[in-house]
């Protein structure tokens, strides 16, 4: 009985007392969720076309901000800055292409997924050499403060007493963009098409001549291209140092309740997850459990899920044939 | 044993053995009003036929009629929105494979499914794992029941790469070995498993002649000595038409026919859907592997199949 | 010929399932491991044994407990972190709970000695067997979600077990004895009436003591794997549809691969805290440490006994001796007129050059070192042929 | 060899990168340039130092790794790990080898019991100490302990050994004081995503709020508190979470914010006036010349300063030779400084009067507070001493549970 | 085009006239450094014919195959020796793709569809080479649709769980997207029932003589592939043993015996088979 109101019926008590702070919670997890959403699309895209589990995505958002603070730090123009980093993300591209796709061509997705997990440490000892290792700003005057509803009169009118974070909105946008993009690009496109019949059979689509090589080179840098656009949005929000990457890990979570292969499932996945976690923590986590229940939540929410939907939400039917 | 084989098949005149089994022997697994779909595709429709002890049953119909679907109701794989399957007296809507496998259902694949990370003795092992009982701990030490149960199960799988003449293969990893010899594996596992019933779907594919035959060699040879039954789907008539005792045909997931080989091959409807005009006869120089129509008078667009569902 | 079957003729199915099948490989391997208990003790430095040698060992273990489940059943697992932590949380709350025999049962074991040989110092031993066990049946209930999800999306739920157990962790007091900063120390450990973990206890006992686990951990894998346990793993792992199909039971193959793989690792876990860092603290079961065991596996070899050794070997002494050679090479660059290289550089490019190698390794055989021997071996038999 | 005999050795477990690199990399370079200096004046007593770094990362399996490949370079005077973690895991260790573990305010904090843990030394002050400091000035705001009723006082901390330190004593003070102590803890794995513990602390509005703070930590909490728009002067952050880097980083004015230290911030010191000349004109300098006077540089220069002292008093007793591990205990143990002594230094305001004995490691504890004026730190406080009489009775429980299960004979100091 | 392609095909009646399109010259291939698949194999494919390449399993004719298409790589094989040229052009460095736009396309042994696509979009991703318009490939698409029925109805379905034989049919299809001049055929009857296979060999004929198209392929079903093809290699373990005209080969007692299943004593029942101890090898 005791229980019960504490576990279930008090947190909703304080959502209702409040409904203001659900809102912030709510919004926050949106932010939260595009973020992760926007890593996550950059393993989907590479997933769906190769299926390989690029596990280096992390590193690759983090490489991407490093090069941008690091040549901001230079003083370059942003715009410059910029356009560096996104070129070197298509040398990386390139580069990956080159010395370690081709080499493994037709093996097996664990020794991919493992070879990936080798760029990752390369690309951020790379990194790290060349910039240092000390965190770094990304700052390209995108908006980055908060917006209190109180501040205006309508919000006075409301008596609606609501934080915003401009980089939540931020991320929100970008990522709805990027999502209509690529989405459409896959599902409709020549080279998209290809790009899923690479992922099904790499024999196969050797034998009716879908050139393998330029096919990675396409996802890798547009998958670098994600990673850039989130270390932007990201750059908004916190310092660039080597915890970027672990914040990636939670896309994963995200991955797998969309479904590895899609991306609108990317976003969706996001948005479950953001929220979701920000909420428990915000009225069950914090209060109840110690706090720090972000760590966990994501994953657990993931498994939740997958036990009734094994591929995911918007996953790719797994096809069980004799 | 391999060496010694029977020629029992030949001394008795074959029709008469037909009539013997069909008539005396009890049915082992009776199929009733099947209907299996897949979201639209309806696979199976009210499909009923048996299977009686010791025969050879042969399951034909052109590509997508349900044969393989058939199977997977067969040992529980897939399960059937309709009609019930009747296995050794026991009638059960569904089963788990493994049950189905534990109670003496084992099986070959149309698209071959070896352990092909594993060497084929290995392979052959796994078709024990049913009968192997040492404990963990056993296993773990390689000592008592477990070793001991090692070497007598090895004993009897090299009876069985013997019997298929795979020694030379004994030891090499399946997933190297040419389409033709993995095939042969796969039959070896199943027959490790001495089971009851054989389902064989598509044994024969992508063999030469020289191949099938020793493929047919060894189907009779199981069936014959150790009077185990066989259900077998082969697109060789050639094959078919030779060792099967009765034959039940499919066409678009309904039963289009059932009967001996020469009831079949006679029947109109038969050589309407599947067999193609000149089956029943053939040149004598071009037969033996697939029995071909002199080609062309057919003109792909009034393929029977097109004007169905 | 370097390397031959020919002339070696196995008259029995016995002689045919062994392990070694050659007289050769056999000979190789007693050497070995003679050499590794009675020469590498007395040769060794202390560094070498106590922080080259025994960590290598201690992450074997772990790596042939993610090996059955990875390698053999083909349930990829990025857990391993989180059980090891369990292994030595729970080995630190049995020996501090039940420091004796006697603390459990009431019963003493005789304690004679002869000449310091205690025969039934055990107990750690016992508290050792049960932490695995509690590791196993936590394994196992974080192993039931891979009876509906497969491939990826199971490896990414047991990203769930590693955040989830740290943070408990972290959280419940009562695993470290309500030790204010969240660490357990790690009580030194007897056994036949030697220290074998703890700061005082010479480097030697650390590392045998540790060896003696390993090789049992290696040969228990082995015979597993050659059994009908083993057979069933693999199957499940090469088409879990057939595998089911012909009669293997997919439930209990996964379950108890989950389970003794967490067995394995749990052991593995403690040993990590009480030989190497001397406390129980989350900080040191880190998601890296997972991934970490992972690369052991799969560079080594999956499903290979070999593999789970050389990969640790290659994972645990690759970093430290790539820095210490940088280090020791500073003067040269320095005299060269590269300048001093910073330790921060020195970190990095030990990062760079982990990952090359990673890359670089399996590019040259996607199968790891294990099927590179393989190949090494049939190269020898053919030779001087090429084929 | 031979030379080695004459120098005394000193293995620095730094960690310049990762996400701790900033801070640690100030330090180290505080701690060897006055290594250089030492050395340019010539030695303690003559007796040469010399050191070697090992990367620790902030990890402690790498830093159990590095301390032991490092410990048996030379005669070690002190070792220093900067990381509760790894001290823990020294703990032993530093017994067995009877190497000095000197964790300069950080680190296991009933270590201070010196009967049960001789060779550690974490003097000028614990953080059960620093936090109860911090409360006193909390409570001379408030205006009396009375006015705490009621009151909320929050602490965000790294969810991490060195975060979780003050818990037991603040838990303490809040059931005798009255207040209620909120905590919010945040993941070593994500320390840059604060952002519902932030709207947590919106929502329960604390009066004050403490950090322990470390690494990329600190300057995401210092944006985020800027922009949910707490008042940055009720919020107070303890020496490890109070450094240029640390407001730098965030990115925002932070202007009001409050940090506690042990010694002063610039460099009016007359000891960097001699780092300056001796050492970076020289040409021999270790970061940049701009970070002298930094608080973690400064820092840095004081822990070697303590451990050079400790030399001092130790060859005031054995001679003027390179010192066992023995002989350097003692020196800690004995250790006395007096302003005059750190003044004849040039070390006025960056050591503070320190005076060591057998059964307590940790000297008599006081911090003093500073604040970020948007430009840089500057001391607004005297020492504020720490609540010895709550905090030393809680240590030597500790240090007796610890004592109790690792078998451990409590030596009498008396 | 295609009456052009028509008469070289009528030129080069029964190979070797005319220079020949593909030649294959005494090639080795080796997998994983160690398996010799290939021991010196040695063919030439005339324009505008087809050739069969027979024998048992194991001889190595998808080996074969995928030397010329080059996708050996992907399966660690590589070819060590000799050479293989296309209308008198080197082709071992070109890429799959390159092949592809020249023309060769190979349909690999056991269908390859791709699972997670609809049959239609199958089809489709085997026009991926070509750049001669939307409307040009709608024109293929349908024109297989009419060899294929049945794929028609399935267009919409998930490749993944249509049937062998709609897989068999669904991967020639998209081979013919490509506008193939030469086709690598690896075991097209392969589990397809008769009529089916009958079918299939009618449009590769129907291809060969409309198209013009070039046809290598690999069967088991030596009857067949002989009643169609012009000329025919026999390779046995890495070796070609035999070669010749389909007549000849037919003709041949031994092929007669070991291929076709009928010696002098006419065609025997597979019942009859006694013992399994018959093979006689040529090598
Ligand atoms: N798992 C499945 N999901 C959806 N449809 C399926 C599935 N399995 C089979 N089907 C459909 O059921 C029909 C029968 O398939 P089946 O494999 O039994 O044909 P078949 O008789 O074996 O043909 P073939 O001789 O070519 O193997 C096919 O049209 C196929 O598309
Ligand atoms: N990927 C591979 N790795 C190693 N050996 C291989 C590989 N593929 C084929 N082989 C070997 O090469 C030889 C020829 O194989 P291939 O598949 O070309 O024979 P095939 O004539 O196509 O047989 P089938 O008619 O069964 O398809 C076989 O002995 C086979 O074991
Ligand atoms: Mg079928
Ligand atoms: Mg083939």
């Amino acid at each position: 009985m005791n229980f019960i109101s504490t576990y279930l019926f008090n947190p909703f008590a304080e959502m209702a007392a409040y409904p203001a702070g659900v809102l912030e919670t709510v919004i926050a997890g949106l932010g939260n969720g595009f973020l992760y959403a926007l890593v996550a699309i950059g393993f989907v895209i590479i997933f769906k076309s190769s299926s390989v589990f690029n596990f280096a995505q992390g590193a690759m958002v983090f490489f991407a901000a490093l090069n941008f603070a690091g040549m901001l730090k230079l003083g370059v123009p942003w715009y410059l800055a910029g356009l560096f980093s996104l070129a070197v993300m298509v040398a990386v591209a390139f580069a990956v292409e080159r010395v370690v796709l081709r080499p493994l061509v037709g093996q097996d997705g664990l020794s991919l997924f493992m070879a990936t997990i080798g760029v990752a440490f390369f690309i951020e000892g790379f990194g790290e050499a060349i910039w240092g290792g000390d965190p770094k700003l990304l700052k390209i005057g995108l908006p980055e403060s908060a917006i209190f509803t109180f501040d205006y009169p309508w919000g006075q009118a409301l008596g609606l007493d609501v934080i915003i974070q401009e980089s939540d909105l931020l991320a929100i946008g970008v990522g709805l963009v990027m999502v209509l993009g690529l989405y459409i690009f896959f599902q409709y496109s020549r080279v998209g098409r290809a790009l899923r019949a690479v992922a099904d059979d790499h024999a196969a689509s050797m034998s009716i001549g879908i050139p393998l090589n330029q096919m990675w080179i396409v996802v890798w840098a547009l998958s670098g291209f994600t990673a850039f656009v989130a270390a932007t949005v990201w750059g908004t929000k916190i310092q660039i140092e080597p915890t970027v990457i672990n914040l990636a890990l939670k896309a994963l979570p995200v991955l797998i309740l969309g479904g590895l292969t899609s991306i609108p499932g990317a976003v969706i996945g996001g948005c479950i997850i953001g929220v979701s976690e920000l909420m428990f923590e915000t009225y069950w986590g914090q209060p109840l459990f110690g706090g720090a229940t972000t760590e966990w939540f994501a994953f657990v929410l993931a498994v939740v899920f997958l036990l009734f939907r094994p591929q995911g939400l918007f996953g790719e039917r797994i096809i069980e044939r004799v | 044993m391999a060496t010694a084989a029977p020629s029992k098949a030949t001394d008795a005149p074959r029709e008469d053995e037909v009539q013997v089994q069909a008539d005396l022997a009890e049915v082992l697994l009776a199929v009733e009003g099947v209907t299996l779909r897949f979201g639209g595709v309806t696979a199976l429709t009210d499909v009923s036929f048996d299977i009686r002890r010791a025969e050879v049953r042969a399951i034909i119909g052109p590509n997508g009629a349900g044969k393989s679907s058939m199977l997977n109701v067969i040992n529980g794989f897939y399960h059937p929105q309709e009609g019930q399957v009747t296995w050794k007296g026991v009638t059960r809507s569904q089963m788990r494979p493994h049950e189905a496998a534990a109670t003496g259902i084992a099986r070959t694949f149309q698209n071959i499914a070896l352990f092909k990370g594993m060497s084929t003795i290995d392979n052959i092992m796994t078709g024990r794992i049913l009968k192997m009982k040492a404990g963990f701990l056993e296993q773990m030490l390689y000592w008592g029941r477990a070793q001991r149960e090692e070497l007598e199960h090895r004993a009897e799988v090299e009876k069985i790469i013997d019997f298929l003449e795979i020694q030379s293969v004994r030891n090499t990893p399946v997933g190297k070995l040419p389409y033709g010899l993995q095939k042969r594996v796969e039959l070896a596992r199943a027959l490790a498993a001495e089971p009851e019933l054989l389902l064989l779907d598509e044994p024969m594919a992508g063999m030469n002649l020289e191949e099938k035959e020793d493929m047919c060699r060894f189907v009779l040879d199981v069936n014959q000595e150790f009077g185990t039954t066989v259900a077998l789907i082969e697109h060789d008539m050639g094959v078919v038409m030779d060792i099967s005792d009765r034959v039940v045909v499919l066409d678009y997931g309904k039963k289009l026919a059932d009967g001996t080989p020469d009831e079949v091959r006679n029947d109109p409807a038969v050589i309407e859907a599947y067999l193609g005009v000149s089956a029943e006869a053939p040149q004598p120089e071009l037969d033996g592997a697939t029995p071909i129509s002199d080609g062309g008078h057919r003109t792909p667009a009034s393929v029977p199949d097109a004007s169905r569902s | 010929m370097l390397y031959r079957e020919t002339g070696v003729f196995h008259s029995t199915y016995a002689e045919d399932q062994a392990v070694f099948k050659l007289p050769l490989d056999r000979y190789a391997v007693w050497i070995t491991v003679a050499i590794a208990i009675f020469v590498i003790p007395l040769v060794a430095s202390n560094y070498v044994l106590s922080d080259l040698l025994t960590p290598f060992l201690i992450m074997s273990i772990a790596a042939l407990g993610l090996n059955v489940l990875t390698g053999y059943c083909g349930q990829l697992s990025l857990g391993t972190g989180a059980f090891m932590a369990l292994g030595g949380f729970m080995t630190y709350k049995l020996v501090t709970g039940f420091p004796t025999a006697s603390a459990l049962f009431g019963v003493t074991l005789p304690d004679i000695s002869f000449f310091g040989f205690e025969p039934f110092d055990i107990w750690f031993v016992f508290m050792l067997i049960a932490a695995g066990l509690i590791t196993a049946v936590v394994g196992l209930l974080f192993g039931l979600p891979s009876l509906k999800i497969k491939g990826l999306y199971l490896a990414i739920t047991t990203l769930a077990a590693q955040f989830f157990l740290l943070w408990l962790f972290i959280k419940v007091p009562w695993f470290t004895n309500y030790s204010p900063a969240g660490i357990a120390p790690a009580p030194p450990q007897t056994l036949f009436g030697f220290d074998v973990t703890g700061a005082a206890s010479p480097e030697a006992n650390r590392y045998l003591f540790v060896l003696m686990l390993a090789i049992l951990a290696a040969v228990a894998v082995k015979n597993l794997a050659r059994c009908s346990y083993g057979r069933s793993w693999m199957a499940i792992r090469d088409m879990d549809i057939a595998a089911e199909i012909i009669g293997i039971s997919p439930t209990f193959a996964k379950l108890s691969a989950f389970a003794f793989s967490s067995f394995l690792i749990g052991i593995a876990g403690a040993l990590w805290a009480f030989v190497k860092i001397n406390s129980v603290q989350t900080d040191a079961y880190t998601i890296l440490l997972s991934f970490q065991v992972l690369f052991m596996v799969i560079i080594g070899g999956l499903g290979t006994v070999l593999g789970s050794f050389l990969g640790a070997a290659f994972v645990v002494l690759t970093p430290i001796l790539l820095n210490i050679s940088l280090t020791s090479l500073n003067p040269l660059f320095v005299a060269i007129g590269l300048g001093e290289i910073s330790i921060a550089m020195i970190k990095h490019i030990e990062f760079m050059v982990f990952g090359a190698l990673i890359i670089f390794f399996l590019i040259v055989e996607p199968h790891g070192f294990a099927r590179l021997w393989q190949i090494a071996k049939q190269k020898m038999r053919t030779w001087p042929f090429p084929y | 060899a031979e030379l080695a005999a004459e120098e005394q050795y000193f293995p620095l477990l730094s960690y310049r990168t990762g996400p701790y690199g900033a801070n640690g990399a100030q330090l180290a370079n505080g701690q060897i340039d006055y290594m250089k200096l030492i050395n340019a004046k010539g030695g303690v007593n003559g007796v040469m130092l010399r050191w070697e770094e090992c990367e620790t990362g902030y990890k402690t399996d790498v830093g159990v790794e590095c301390y032991e490949r490092l410990k048996g370079n030379g005669p070690v005077a002190a070792v220093s790990p900067f990381s509760t973690g790894i001290t823990y895991a020294l703990l032993e260790k530093a017994v067995a080898d009877e190497n000095v573990l000197f964790t300069m305010g950080y680190g296991r904090t009933s270590a201070a019991d010196g009967r049960v843990f001789p060779w550690v030394f974490n003097f000028p002050a614990t953080y059960w100490s620093q936090a109860t400091s911090i409360m006193s000035y909390i409570i001379d705001q408030e205006g009396g302990v009375e006015n705490l009723q009621g009151k909320k006082i929050g602490l965000v901390l790294l969810d991490h050994p060195y975060g979780r330190e003050p818990i037991p004593t603040l838990e303490a003070l809040s059931k005798d004081m009255g207040f209620e102590f909120l905590q919010y803890p945040v993941p070593t794995s994500s320390m840059s995503d604060q952002k519902s513990l932030w709207l947590d602390i919106r929502r329960a509005k604390p009066d004050w709020i403490m950090m322990w703070g470390w690494g990329a930590m600190n300057p995401t909490a210092i944006k985020e508190a800027s922009l949910i728009r707490y008042p940055m002067d009720r919020f107070i952050g303890n020496w490890w979470a109070a450094a240029e880097v640390d407001v730098r980083g965030s990115g925002v004015p932070a202007e009001g914010y409050i940090g506690a230290t042990f010694h002063d911030v610039g460099d009016n010191a007359g000891v960097f006036a001699e780092i300056r000349e001796m050492v970076h004109d020289a040409g021999n300098g270790t970061g940049p010349a701009e970070e002298l006077g930094e608080v973690l540089y400064n820092r840095g220069v004081a822990n070697s300063a303590f451990v050079v002292e400790a030399m001092y008093t130790a060859m005031a007793e054995f001679g003027n030779k390179v010192l066992t591990g023995e002989e350097m205990r003692w020196g800690f143990e004995n250790l006395n400084l007096t302003e005059e002594r750190i003044a004849e230094m040039g070390l006025t305001g960056i050591l503070p009067p320190t005076q060591v004995s057998c059964e307590n490691h940790e000297g008599s504890p006081a911090i003093k507070l500073q604040r970020w004026d948007g430009e840089q730190w500057e001391i607004f406080t005297d020492w504020i001493p720490a609540m010895t009489d709550v905090v030393r009775p809680l240590i030597e429980a500790d240090a007796a549970q610890y004592a109790s299960e690792n078998g451990i004979e409590v030596r009498s100091c008396s | 085009m295609a009456t052009q392609a028509k008469n070289e095909a009528t030129a080069s009646h029964g190979g070797g006239a005319t220079p020949p399109l593909l030649s294959i010259n005494n090639i080795e291939v080796v997998y994983d450094h160690v398996i010799l698949a290939l021991k010196g194999v040695s063919l030439e494919i005339p324009k505008g014919g087809i050739t069969a390449l027979l024998g048992a399993n194991g001889a190595g004719k998808s080996t074969t195959l995928k030397a010329v298409s080059n996708i050996l790589k992907s399966e660690r094989g590589e070819v060590t020796k000799g050479g293989i040229t296309l209308g008198g052009e080197a082709i071992h460095h070109l890429t799959p793709n390159d092949l592809v736009k020249r023309g060769v396309v190979q349909v690999m042994e056991g269908r390859h569809c791709f699972g997670h696509l609809t049959v239609e979009e199958n089809l489709l991703t085997g026009a991926y080479t070509r750049k001669d318009g939307a409307s040009a490939i709608q024109q293929d698409l349908e024109m297989v649709y009419g060899y294929f029925p049945r794929l028609k109805e399935r267009r919409r379905s998930i490749a993944g769980y249509t049937s062998g034989g709609e897989q068999q049919m669904c991967a020639i299809g998209r081979a013919l997207m490509a506008k193939p001049t030469v086709i690598l055929l690896d075991e097209p009857s392969m589990g397809l029932a008769p009529q089916l296979v009958e079918e299939i060999f009618e449009i590769v004929a129907t291809l060969n003589r409309e198209e013009g198209v070039t046809l290598l392929l690999a069967e088991q079903n030596t009857n067949i592939a002989l009643s169609y093809a012009k000329y025919g290699y026999i390779l046995e373990n890495g070796r070609v043993v035999l070669d010749g005209d389909a007549e000849t080969l037919r003709k041949n007692e031994d092929v007669k015996e070991f291929y076709l299943g009928v010696s002098t004593s006419g065609r025997k029942s597979f019942r009859d088979i006694k013992s399994y101890k018959r093979r006689k090898r040529w090598l």
